[in-house]
């Protein structure tokens, strides 16, 4: 066996490689999106610290 | 200024009055008195031209608002029982959403000062539907001190205000009046401002003409 | 005045992308419709073909119709509907841009995920492009017309299905000539009669409708 | 036993001690799926009747088993946090849905693919399509209510309760649609009869599923780390560790 | 606590009638939806017929759909879902009687009506009587589930659509099964197993679904 | 009678309050105070039992709420923010199906008398949609009158009612306090009770453990 025969699949190689190609997308997409989560979940967190601290520091100011 | 012919309403089958007129000039403040059910809202809703009455008309610097309605609307501002805030925009974008209807396109450090002139510092980012009745109402004082316009009309502005909220409601009246502007307002609430103040009575009157 | 259009379709596309899954939600309901067609009927291959064009185009007017209600309903309710006709803007402008707004959140996502649903019920290709086409001049008239419908209800406390019996018959002209021109096109004869005919509609809605919708926003919302 | 558990399933805890099952679950998926992809691509022997396309088998049986089994595991996990309110288990249900939702739409689309050299269609209106493209929606509903409720809790719960009526649904769609064709149309869909499969098949297909099971794992582990950390965002643990962050 | 059950279900017919055109208006919708196949598809004889138990069963089903947010939607939004949830009686027993109310109020109207298009379809006179006995059996389901999809979503903003995407997943046995028997019937074969499905069906979710309902209701109206 | 243990409410990401504890006793009256957004409606709609707190829990009579739940809600009446008028109902069909959630038939007479004495004489047959926003929120106050409740939990009680109705409220305070009833509710706008009153306050805190 060969590789362009191995690409080729029989001539169902657009059916197969697709296929394929969409498990890795998926796959990938699984590992990439909760990292993304993560960073927005921390930065939401560190944002709301943020207004807080000026929250609590403006209305040490007024009263 | 503003002028009321002779203003009739009937809602359902009462007449709620007629032959109503008066009128407000530059720097006055009017107070629509009136029991539950005497139709406050209803004429507060046909001086803003929202609502035909069933007789008489609105004058606005001496022309009928119907045929005026543009210059009219620049100069008048309306806050009724109603809070207009979507639950979906954050408190800045609400403030700036009305402002939009006014073409007014002010800079986001304005509109957060006036937000906290209101209260609702470090409140920007919120929600809408995450926000308590007071501070729904304190969004539409801040788009009221905004709004850049002569005429104010209000209708119960004291609605779910706690006392400071009182307070800063009466104090940007007696301002709003300083600089020259004129108030219409109704509220059941005992409102204790500063200055003159005339005010109109709604009764109740059985029969129509 | 063009800033005012801007503004306020800004501020509704705005309010839609906040809610992400709302901007899916007439696309999924699309799909879903169309899906239960197939189930429900048990087609051979052919009869599902036939079909094809009458259910996509019925799905697609569907959900239009139900997304209809987020173009004044919701502003109407909390009083910003006041605000709009308060503004110092022509309300035609207004109505227009919340129009646009409602057209871009709705029926273009239906023109664009059609084809796909054409492929599903083995539609031919010439027939998809035809679909696409139809679609694209019919949207359009579809949030116009429906923009009258929910000026007349607004006020009428459950109107949902009121402003369906409004509209639909309102409908149905572009609904005919909309999906004939898929099946015309799928017998392989020349669709331009269909769809000058869905041109000409839009033409005449886009310049009529706001102002009928304006009208009848002044006489309903009054309270 | 149940104090232990409760104890187990507090988020901070759960935040600390998923972490070395994350690496665990992470190898051993990478390396099952390595050797599986290796056998299915180049030992596997190709198949008689469908020639090279049936290697699509090896990633659309896994993965239609995937979305079906984190579906169990997602009502699963929902339940448990309705009736005895663990927070863990809520948030392993929210992690699920978008990993379960992505399966199943890798299954609906390679199986359409291999659809198309087999029936000569990429898709057709049969019971299996159905049921999965259905499945899919319930995935979508679950995560559309989740996020569309504001508050949290309300969303778990509700979200939770959409999930287990969903549970009920499955076995009736799969049954009533298969019913409903064979009645009319009889089997015009080419299906495996169960046993006679080959050996070399089987078994790559096996590793496969494993590898992907571990995956599925590995991933929700983390997401549930997302989620414990969002939930918990006003909570003392969380922000003394965003700030040495 | 039968009692509660009365008083509730009476309150909201009561509600009802007295908007005469509101209780007319899933049926007019199922009507014309109906009729807007026809008209989408210019179909032969035969092709109508084969359609009709699909078209049918999807309309009806879509009516239901829409007429959902009758359930519980307006008492949540004017507080009065506040004061059902505060009642001493069972919550479980409020919601039966409302779902009941539901259904007498759009349920059976479609079932009355649904000879009448089968006939206008060219449906054969038994494929008309399983009709009505699928409808029978399952248009309460449908009150029953939606009242579920209903109380999830009624802290929804928007829940119109989001509502869809919930129930039609959850519809689609229902419609399988309902169809499918008229079809059966069509082609003369017995369909005592699809009605004794929808029968089963029914009696899981009278027993089930209002238990979820309510438990639904306790999590989402906490506001 | 009533009891609060350590009750704690989060909303959004804001601690509203934790560790509130008080207790509420026949013939007793008692207000919630705080400004816009302390948390007053999330206290009293927790205290309904209509919201879970985050940590704590509500006594009746000694058990919680949940398990107690029918109990309870046969003594209890709440009042909120939200006005619960059907506008395709008359007054009067209002004010029944109200009473209905509690299963109380009364006669059609007592509650035209009760409509009377909150000032809706004459409009037990307009429809809901037809009446203005104090109107509405008298009906509440009949309904209240009729609930023959026990522990009354009224969320701004006074909003929209003209001078005569914020007497009337009051007075129906005093009466029910008399008749050995207890009530708490929120209020912005001063309420003159002649009568003991305790009060618990919210203010801001920051953390949640
Ligand atoms: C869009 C198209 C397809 C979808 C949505 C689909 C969906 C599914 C699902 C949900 C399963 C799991 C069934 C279960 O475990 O109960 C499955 C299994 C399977 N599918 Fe598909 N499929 C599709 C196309 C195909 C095609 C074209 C073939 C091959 C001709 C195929 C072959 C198989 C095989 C061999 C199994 C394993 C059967 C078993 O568990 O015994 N599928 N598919
Ligand atoms: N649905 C919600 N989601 C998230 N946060 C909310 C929600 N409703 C209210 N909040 C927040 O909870 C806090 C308390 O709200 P609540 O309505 O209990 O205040 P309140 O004391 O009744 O105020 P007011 O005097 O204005 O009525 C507010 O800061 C508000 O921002
Ligand atoms: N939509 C309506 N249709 C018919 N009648 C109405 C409608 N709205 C209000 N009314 C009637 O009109 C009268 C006046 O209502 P309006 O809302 O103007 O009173 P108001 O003075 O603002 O009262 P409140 O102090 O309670 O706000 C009331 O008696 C009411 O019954
Ligand atoms: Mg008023
Ligand atoms: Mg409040």
């Amino acid at each position: 066996m060969n590789w362009s025969e191995f690409f080729n699949m029989g001539g169902y190689a657009f059916y197969v490689w697709t296929s394929y190609g969409l498990f890795i997308l998926v796959i990938v997409a699984n590992i990439i999106s909760p990292m993304m989560q993560r960073k927005k979940v921390i930065s939401h967190i560190k944002r709301t610290i943020r207004r807080e601290n000026i929250g609590q520091a403006k209305r040490r100011h007024q009263s | 200024m503003l002028e009321a012919q002779s203003l009739e309403c009937v809602r359902d089958d009462r007449l709620l009055f007629s032959g109503l007129s008066f009128s407000v000039s530059d720097a006055e403040v009017m107070q629509i008195e009136g029991h539950n059910g005497s139709g406050k809202t209803s004429l507060l809703r046909i001086i803003c031209g929202l609502r035909q009455p069933e007789a008489g008309q609105v004058m606005w610097q001496g022309e009928s608002i119907k045929s005026n309605r543009e210059s009219y609307y620049e100069n008048m501002v309306y806050i009724g029982h109603l809070p207009c805030i979507k639950a979906d925009l954050t408190v800045l974008e609400n403030v700036r959403s009305l402002l939009d209807t006014r073409s007014l396109a002010l800079a986001n450090s304005i509109i957060e000062t006036a937000l906290e002139n209101v209260g609702l510092a470090s409140y920007e980012d919120v929600q809408g539907k995450a926000l308590s009745s007071g501070q729904r109402r304190r969004i539409l004082l801040a788009f009221l001190e905004l709004a850049q316009a002569k005429l104010w009309i209000l209708d119960e502005p004291l609605t779910a205000l706690d006392v400071q909220g009182v307070d800063l409601m009466e104090s940007m009246i007696l301002d709003h009046r300083q600089a020259g502007g004129s108030v219409i307002f109704t509220t059941h609430h005992g409102m204790q401002l500063d200055c003159e103040m005339r005010s109109v009575h709604l009764g109740h009157s059985n029969y129509q003409e | 005045m063009l800033k005012a259009y801007y503004y306020l379709l800004f501020r509704d596309l705005r309010l839609a992308l906040r809610n992400r899954h709302e901007l899916a939600n007439p696309l999924i309901f699309f799909v879903l419709v169309v899906t239960l067609f197939p189930l429900a009927v048990t087609p051979t291959p052919e009869t599902l073909q036939t079909m094809a064009p009458g259910v996509i185009w019925v799905s697609a007017l569907l959900a239009v119709l139900l997304s209809l209600d987020r173009l004044f309903k919701q502003d109407y309710e909390d009083g910003s509907l006041d605000q709009l006709m308060l503004s110092p803007n022509p309300l035609v402008i207004l109505v227009l841009a919340k129009v646009t707004a409602h057209w871009l959140l709705t029926g273009l996502p239906l023109v664009i995920i059609a084809p796909l649903l054409g492929l599903f019920m083995s539609l031919p290709m010439e027939a998809v492009i035809v679909l696409i086409y139809s679609l694209l001049l019919g949207t359009p008239v579809l949030s116009l017309i429906g923009a009258i419908g929910v000026s007349l209800t607004v006020a009428v406390n459950r109107g949902g299905v009121l402003l369906s019996l409004i509209i639909l018959p309102l409908y149905i002209p572009i609904l005919i000539f909309g999906a004939n021109a898929v099946d015309v096109a799928m017998a392989g004869l020349p669709v331009s009669g269909q769809l000058l005919f869905l041109g000409a509609v839009l033409a005449l809605s886009v310049s009529l409708a706001p102002l009928a919708t304006s009208v009848a926003l002044r006489i309903t919302a009054s309270r | 036993m149940w104090h232990w558990i409760q104890r187990f399933s507090s988020p901070k805890h759960f935040y600390t001690m998923s972490v070395p099952l994350i690496k665990w679950f992470t190898v051993g998926a990478l390396l099952i799926g390595l050797y599986g992809l290796y056998l299915g691509l180049f030992v596997a022997p190709t198949d008689y009747q469908q020639g090279e396309s049936y290697r699509i088998i090896f990633i659309h049986v896994p993965a239609a088993w995937m979305s079906l089994f984190v579906y169990m595991v997602m009502a699963a996990s929902a339940g448990i946090g309705i009736i005895w309110q663990i927070r863990l288990a809520d948030m392993v249900a929210a992690a699920s849905a978008p990993i379960g939702a992505s399966f199943a739409f890798l299954a609906l689309v390679t199986g359409s693919l291999w659809g198309k050299p087999m029936w000569g269609a990429y898709w057709v209106w049969d019971a299996r399509l159905t049921s999965e493209l259905i499945l899919l929606f319930l995935y979508l509903g679950y995560m559309a209510l989740q996020s569309a409720i504001e508050d949290q809790r309300s969303a778990d719960k509700a979200s939770g309760l959409l999930a287990i009526v969903g549970v009920v649904n499955i076995p009736i769609i799969h049954y009533s649609v298969e019913w409903w064709n064979t009645l009319h149309q009889g089997a015009t869909v080419t299906k495996f009869d169960k046993p006679s499969i080959h050996v070399d098949m089987l078994i790559p297909l096996l590793l496969m599923a494993v590898a992907f099971k571990l995956f599925y794992a590995a991933i929700v582990l983390i997401r549930a780390r997302n989620e414990a950390l969002y939930r918990d965002r006003n909570r003392r643990w969380v922000r003394e560790l965003i700030e040495q962050l």
